[in-house]
């Protein structure tokens, strides 16, 4: 079972991994990225691609599901204007052993970091700047 | 072609999408960004270095040297920051 | 900030997240253990050893702190009867950075199987069986 | 010596915790798992096959060949299948 969202809604956490917890899975791994203070910023904005978003979300979730014995993927991501402490983007597994779904649930934020078109804007008070693409998710991504 | 710009691209251009006529010589997606570059100042800014942008045609990411043939959709964009 | 639990009453999955997202980290990873039915199974018993338990898993928890650059781990493991679809065991960590987050827990979810002293066994109706430890579970703790 | 006993090794010798004073001879780990066979049928039920047991002194894991030397807690046990 593949479920993939891109949504300006705020991500429910405990009804993602209950969904996971209910394909019978014995083991649900997740990794959520939530918005992080410091350095001055006081919102992040995220942009994207629709169609093509969606597109390669359910592509990536297709390869996990190929790659390993997976019984559930949740692919997650909010767009539009979100405050520091909110969540970005949600990965879930679910497969019969936690090594399938702690690889499946790194190989997917892993390549989404490269795989699907958002742009990032932080916002500082007032003041707002695009995030540049770091290196080292290209070579985090590279490694599946 | 229907052209979308995402990001500082689009803020750069003043719009996310326009739909465009690029002459003959404008073979691949590096070629059309050249192009682009002389429409306006606002295109000029946006464009002006090619080593920033990344692209995809039709819904899927292309390198800068991928030909525009037959293509109904481009977008032109900096490298994705998601996640 | 460490903590560590064994407890004979359910694991609050999203309160246990939301305790980890609100260390300021920009990553949570997690790893949830279900009780898997099938083969029969129609619930699970835990026993464990008092005192050693809590030590060895603030142990492997305090590891995971120093190792990776983490700002929060959690480890809970149920004891006593559970029936399929419970959970078992959760693993929480949260990190400024991805990479981190999902080390730590992998980690935490393999040296648990082998370093906390632990054992289950299987309800079949009314037939009890103590569950074998497996060799792959040593293998995955050693590349540690 | 106090020793605790842990999943079937608990059920086969009856109870989950004894006090023991074995002779001087009994000088590690494994001495004690061979003594201990002796002591009911329950115990030599649960302490035939030392390759299947794992122990703890003072609540730390340890091979068999340990020294009991100064043990106040001993614990037997099969190889843990937690988590």
């Amino acid at each position: 079972m593949i479920r993939v969202s891109i949504d300006p809604a705020p991500i429910e956490l405990a009804l993602e991994l209950a969904a996971l917890e209910e394909r019978g899975a014995g083991g649900v791994a997740s990794f959520t990225g939530v918005v992080r203070g410091g350095d001055g910023i006081t919102a992040l904005e995220l942009e994207h691609y629709p169609g093509m978003t969606e597109d390669a979300l359910c592509t990536l979730a297709e390869q996990a599901m190929d790659r390993w014995s997976l019984l559930g993927v949740t692919v997650l991501h909010r767009v539009g204007r979100m405050e520091v402490g909110e969540r970005i983007v949600f990965i879930g597994t679910a497969a019969a052993h936690r090594r399938e779904a702690l690889a499946a649930c790194a190989y997917l934020i892993d390549r989404l970091k490269t795989d699907a078109p958002f742009w990032k804007r932080e916002w500082r008070g007032e003041a707002a700047s695009w995030v540049e693409a770091r290196e080292s998710d290209a070579e985090a991504a590279s490694r599946w | 072609m229907e052209l979308l710009y995402f990001a500082w691209v689009r803020e750069a251009v003043g719009v996310g999408q326009e739909r465009v006529d690029p002459p003959e010589a404008v073979y691949n997606v590096a070629d059309l960004i050249c192009w682009l570059a002389g429409q306006s100042p606002g295109h000029a800014a946006a464009f002006a270095d090619p080593t920033k942008l990344r692209a995809a045609i039709d819904q899927r990411f292309v390198s800068l040297d991928t030909p525009l043939h037959g293509a109904k959709e481009v977008a032109l964009f900096p490298p994705v920051t998601g996640g």
